[in-house]
């Protein structure tokens, strides 16, 4: 494979990478701060995907619907996450993980079923929008410009989110409550609204990553599972909990998908295991992950 | 309030073991196990349904089989094998179903068949592919009325050497044995027809892959002739998508059979389709002019508001092809019905079809053809569709079906 | 909270306890006694064999007991049930699958709950017990493994007047009937200067004074550090 | 004191054989359909309660319990189709399998804790699934194995119907055993406060992966069993789904109850087939049983039951108070 062929595969294995990095990097932090490992939120991701179809559908006949769409789908997932947070994940914080995980894995029954219910079981899918619809050709590199797009958007986001954590008034409230919950609440930060507010930040992301999925990919039924176990294993990788280690996951994700199939084809369907049981076995807590106590 | 919720229970308990089978009255039973929750498999599941239903509507109102209506009971499988045992015992033990139809995973199809077969119930495969069904693994109890994966391969397999003839061919498909099986069935009979073909490069994604990239992309930097692919259902969709941006389809040929179905297709516009793949259909109703077809497809299209239909097609058919084979019969005895099924020409949507005696597969044709926009639809299908004529060159022989029985014993 | 060129020689049979103010490091010297902690340097012995890196569990079985500083007990079983495990272990019974534990070790599980003053609430649910009585359970548990040193970190925190004198009594009582050798950390200097043979201070990582309770309560340094943080 | 002791005891030796002589007459009065049924209850039964030796009792949470389950099944399948090998040892050779997997597995996984350790046994069961999946020469892949030859006297329904009672009863026996002998205690303790635990001498990750060990043959003797009731084995045995449905069964009976996990599958297989048969929006209902479950009936059923029964003795005995 020439030189050209490696760049061309290392950009889609980026691409690759910052899509998942948009959904896993929810996932984490959703547990970052609430201790809650969110089952379902590839099925959030799904409904962003699904409500992407609906609004850029109704809005056909607009110009720049997807566009539209783009920003309206996530905050809609996002509102919706906030409902899910005040009206049921509230009873169960403090309760064991298993509760957590089955009140999450009754969310993914219902949100699938919802889904249904509401677009059929028919694929469906989104036009790629104006302007990003042709390719880049450089000098024999034929690259499509969506893809860029999402290339791009990923350190966006992660470097929006880590300012966010990092630098404003907003994303100490958020550190201290992931420190130490009780300490936060003596200090009169109001927990319980932090709580639902990163959660809705979570879904908002994973809305956006079902979003911006929906233009390369069909919006179907069963579209969550797959996302979700690879969500997993990135976040994994990198950490539960850590921004920064969702990022370097879902990069090395991308990359390996990309290269590894170069090399050993029939393997595809394990790569992803492989790298998380090495991590786990020579990691534990994820390559930017802290150790727990 | 807690009082309540136990006697409800408890009532809850008694009545389900209280549910006494009712007695074979006036309706003809028939078990209708599909895929209707979880998954892919809906897609093919729920519509199935809806062509079933439809063609016992049909005949309850001109007047049932033997003047007895005709009563389908659904079951979902749910994707899973276990489930589809649980319900097929269900059916045949406690309703007492005259025959099993359904049925969209090969794994389900080979458990629930093997399960119809001590029992002695018949069981007609209506979606699942796998040609060990009524190959190998076939006996007196099972059928198909619909096509396999072995008139897919030989079906693309001519339309490649026809259309294009090239040496050198790369692979992709899913990482599973159907995907496999795939390869294998077309390389044998590429190979018959052009010598010295080879296969330069494969690619396995996993089943449900989303971001088909860096497959796209490595495909694109081979220098194969054409590619064969045997991805299938929503990754047709999810593969058109993300390749389209690429000019893939201008730079790259590809043959697939699931490529002409409406059920990837119809969402499709001019902005992303599978321009120019040789792609196959089970059921290409726009191309399909017979009495049969011109009333069903508008009834089917009016009750679902679905373009998607192959499973339909197959499951309607089915239930007309019981219907004339227990009317032949005469009676609702299984083994006579069987009799009557082998070698029997139905009626179908895509024209008269024959049930072989000697493997129970339906002689479903399949079309494959260039995909295409035209002037006269508003989404692409495939264009200058050709079928093998006759349809049975599409499947084995009934020697070869023979030979493979005696080699898997 | 780090612990420095720490030297302690505690005695068979001493009764002894550690004070200092927050932060001095008790509970991490401790936590190396115990293994919880690696010490980076030096050695601990304990009946003249080296112990250090050892994990926790072999040191309990060498016979190092201890409470800790947060109630730590199985909150979800009896009081019974709680020291039970204690006992099973050091009896070497608790890999037996085929015995009835409920049976088990009866009579001694219920002398030591008896010892500690909750014979009266052994089918109790250990989470639901008052304050009091989950520390003199925990005290229970580390009984259990029939300890030979047994350390207890502030054994009285958070009792009221009245249960802080049964724990004296009882922790007094174990160092006489059992000849037990006790080392505990203790804040309340009442108790400290009435039951200890042996006070050593700590401060800033170091023991800086050691000696009897009125050797220590001459020594300079000390009112010093204790003047200090009182103003 | 112990009179009292005595007396409980009796009355739930009564319990247990009456619970045994109802499913030993159940096949006199309900037809083989749902004879069959009632086994897969018996069988799921097995499985979860295996499950809840390490989850409930020593408070490992795996999400990956299909896939030892997955090894007792395949291990029996192939060996019925590939040798000539008796039915007995075969159904034997299934949990002994999964215990040697068990163990492989178990020794990485035990050495994480919480959500780690959860992920991690997810992440084995998945490895399992996709070689089943994948390694169609050996397994058949995803085509499964089909008309595995069972000996004729267990081919009916009804004599598979009781051959599987004796062995569920032996293993529920067994599990019984386990849970309140000195062992089950202590793993109880660990579920409570590992780091007390480890502190009255108990090597902590030695008896994790003992009970790791021990769930994976209770699970593989499930497998097995299965593999027999229905001659055919499937890779989707391995599948996360499963693993789910075996949780779901076991907080839905009760996790802190020995016989949650039995009742849960009862009670779960029949939900399952009754909401199915209605409708094919089953999950959406599924989904909201759990949720009314978790929020509503803490304990699970059979906690729910628990404390109701002892609610309603406690307004017995206030009763009786204000009549005196």
């Amino acid at each position: 494979m020439n030189l050209q062929g490696l760049v061309i595969q290392l950009l889609s294995g980026m691409s690759v990478g910052m899509v998942i990095f948009l959904i896993a990097v929810g996932l984490s932090l959703i547990f970052g701060t609430l201790q809650v490992l969110n089952l379902a939120h590839a099925s959030i991701y799904m409904l962003g995907a699904y409500l992407c179809f609906w609004i850029s559908s109704m809005l056909s006949q607009v110009s720049g619907s997807f566009w539209w769409s783009l920003l309206m789908a996530p905050l809609l997932v996002a509102m919706f996450g906030g409902f899910l947070e005040v009206l049921l994940l509230r009873r169960i914080y403090g309760r064991e993980m298993l509760d957590q995980f089955l009140l999450t894995f009754a969310l993914i029954l219902i949100i699938g079923d919802l889904c249904k219910l509401a677009w059929g079981v028919e694929y469906h899918t989104v036009d790629t929008p104006w302007p990003l619809d042709k390719a880049i050709i450089f000098g024999g590199l034929v690259f499509p410009r969506y893809n860029v797009f999402l290339i791009l958007s990923g350190p966006l986001i992660y470097v929006g989110l880590w300012s966010l954590i990092r630098y404003t008034r907003l994303g100490s409230v958020v550190r201290a409550v992931t420190y130490n919950r009780e300490m936060a609440n003596a200090l009169g930060v109001n927990v319980p609204l932090v709580y639902t507010g990163v959660f809705m930040l979570g879904c908002w992301l994973a809305g956006l990553g079902g979003a911006l999925v929906a233009p390369m990919s069909a919006v179907m039924p069963g579209m969550d599972m797959v996302v979700l176990i690879d969500c997993f294993i990135i976040v994994v990788i990198g950490g539960l909990g850590s921004i920064s280690g969702a990022f370097l996951g879902s990069m090395i994700f991308g990359l390996v998908t990309a290269f590894g199939i170069l090399v050993a084809p029939r393997l595809a369907i394990a790569f992803g295991f492989i790298l998380m049981i090495v991590v786990l076995i020579i990691r534990p807590w994820g390559l930017m992950g802290k150790p727990e106590r | 309030m807690k009082k309540i919720v136990l006697i409800g229970f408890i009532a809850l308990i008694l009545s389900f073991f209280s549910i006494a089978p009712t007695q074979a009255a006036e309706p003809i039973k028939f078990g209708f196990l599909h895929t209707l929750s979880g998954g892919v498999g809906q897609v093919y599941g729920v519509p199935d349904q809806a062509g079933v239903k439809i063609a016992v509507e049909e005949i309850n109102k001109a007047g049932g089989v033997l003047g007895r209506p005709l009563e389908m009971i659904s079951r979902d499988d749910k994707l899973k094998a276990e489930v589809g045992v649980r319900e097929a015992k269900d059916l045949i033990l406690n309703q007492k179903v005259h025959w099993i139809q359904g049925i969209v995973s090969s794994g389900i199809a080979l458990a629930v068949s093997a399960y119809c077969k001590t029992q002695k119930v018949i069981f007609i495969d209506t979606v699942a592919q796998s040609a060990a069904t009524t190959g190998e693994k076939g006996h007196r109890y099972v059928f198909r009325i619909t096509t396999n994966t072995t008139n897919y391969a030989r079906s693309i397999a001519n339309a490649a050497a026809k259309f294009w003839g090239g040496k050198k061919v790369f692979i992709i498909g899913p990482d599973y044995e159907y995907g496999h099986r795939c390869k294998k069935d077309f390389m044998k009979t590429y190979t018959g027809l052009v010598p010295g073909a080879e296969v330069v490069g494969e690619l396995w994604p996993k089943l449900g892959t989303k971001d088909f990239t860096p497959y796209i992309t490595k495909i694109m930097s081979s220098n194969a002739d054409f590619v064969y692919t045997s991805l299938w259902g929503g990754e047709v969709l999810s593969f058109t998508k993300t390749a389209w941006p690429f000019g893939y389809f201008d730079r790259v040929k590809m043959a697939g059979q699931d490529w002409g179905n409406m059920e990837g297709l119809s969402k499709m516009t001019r902005k992303a389709y599978p321009k120019g793949v040789l792609g196959g259909s089970h059921y290409p109703w726009w191309l399909l002019d017979n009495p049969i077809n011109n009333v069903y497809y508008p009834k089917f299209k009016k009750v679902t508001g679905m373009d998607a239909g192959l499973a339909a097609a197959s499951g309607y058919t089915t239930v007309y092809a019981m219907k004339k084979a227990i009317e032949k019969a005469g009676s609702l005895d299984t083994e006579k019905i069987i009799d009557a099924l082998e070698g029997m020409v139905i009626d179908s949507p895509v024209g008269p079809l024959k049930i072989r005696a000697c493997d129970h597969q339906a002689m479903w044709p399949f079309w494959v053809g260039p995909v295409a926009f035209t002037k006269e639809f508003s989404w692409p299908h495939i264009t200058d569709a050709v079928a093998m004529d006759p349809p049975d060159k599409g499947y084995r022989t009934c020697s070869e079906i023979e030979a493979a029985r005696k080699a898997q014993k | 909270m780090a612990v420095n060129d720490v030297s302690l020689n505690i005695e068979e049979g001493e009764l002894s306890s550690i004070i200092g103010p927050n932060g001095a490091g008790k509970t991490t010297l401790f936590n190396l006694l115990t293994g919880h902690l690696l010490p980076d340097k030096g050695r601990i012995l304990f009946k003249e064999k080296e112990i250090t890196g050892l994990s926790t569990h072999e040191i309990c079985r060498k016979g190092i007991g201890r409470s800790f500083q947060r109630t730590n007990i199985f909150p979800r079983l009896s009081v019974f049930d709680n020291v039970q495990v204690a006992v099973m272990s050091w009896r070497k019974k608790s890999r037996n699958i085929f015995l009835r534990a409920q049976r088990l070790l009866r009579e001694e599980t219920d002398e030591i709950l008896e010892s500690v003053g909750l014979g009266d609430k052994t089918e109790k649910t250990a989470g639901l017990l008052a304050h009091g009585d989950q520390r003199r359970l925990e005290i229970g548990i580390a009984l259990g493994s029939h300890p030979e040193l047994l350390l207890l970190d502030e054994p009285t925190a958070g009792m009221s007047p009245e249960e802080s004198e049964r724990t004296v009594d009882l922790i007094q009582g174990l160092a006489r009937e059992k000849g037990l050798t006790l080392l505990f950390i203790e804040h309340d200097m009442n108790v400290v200067f009435r039951i200890s043979e042996k006070i050593r201070v700590m401060h800033m990582g170091e023991i800086i004074a050691e000696g009897k309770p009125e050797e220590v309560r001459a020594n300079e340094e000390v009112q010093r550090i204790y003047l200090a943080e009182e103003a | 004191m112990k009179s009292f002791f005595k007396q409980r005891n009796n009355g739930k030796a009564v319990g247990l054989l009456a619970a045994f002589a109802f499913f030993a007459v159940l096949p006199l009065f309900i037809g083989e359909g749902y004879i069959s049924l009632v086994n897969e209850m018996l069988i799921l039964a097995v499985a979860a309660s295996g499950l809840n030796l390490m989850m409930g009792y020593a408070g490992m949470v795996s999400f990956g319990p299909s896939g030892l389950y997955a090894v007792g099944a395949y291990t029996t399948a192939l060996i019925l189709i590939y040798t000539e090998i008796p039915f007995g040892l075969a159904l034997i050779a299934g949990p002994v399998m999964a215990g040697i997997i068990s163990v492989v597995v178990g020794w990485f996984c035990v050495r994480l804790t919480h959500v780690y350790f959860s992920l991690l046994t997810l992440a084995f069961s998945q490895i399992i699934h996709t070689i089943i999946f994948g390694w169609y020469g050996f397994t058949h892949g995803d085509d499964g194995i089909v008309d595995i030859p069972v000996p004729e006297f267990l081919s009916s329904i009804t004599n598979y119907y009781y051959f599987s009672l004796i062995i569920v009863c032996i293993c529920l026996a067994l599990l019984w055993m386990i849970v309140n002998s000195p062992f089950g205690k202590t793993l109880q303790a660990l579920r409570e406060n590992p780091e007390r635990t480890e502190f009255v001498g108990i090597h902590i990750r030695r008896y994790q992966l003992a009970a790791f060990v021990l769930s994976g043959v209770f699970l593989g003797v499930a497998g097995s069993l299965y593999c027999g009731f229905n001659k055919n084995v499937f890779p989707d045995f391995a599948d996360v789904m499963k693993s789910t449905e075996m949780l779901v069964v076991c907080l839905l009976g009760g996790i802190y109850y020995f016989l949650g996990p039995a009742v849960g599958s009862i009670v779960y297989i029949f939900l399952d087939k009754t909401i199915s048969s209605f409708t094919e929006y089953w999950p959406l209902a599924l989904g909201l049983v759990i949720i009314v479950l978790l929020i509503f009936m803490r304990g699970g059923i059979v906690g729910f039951f628990s404390e109701s029964v002892a609610a309603m003795k406690e307004r017995g005995r206030a009763k009786q108070h204000v009549s005196h």
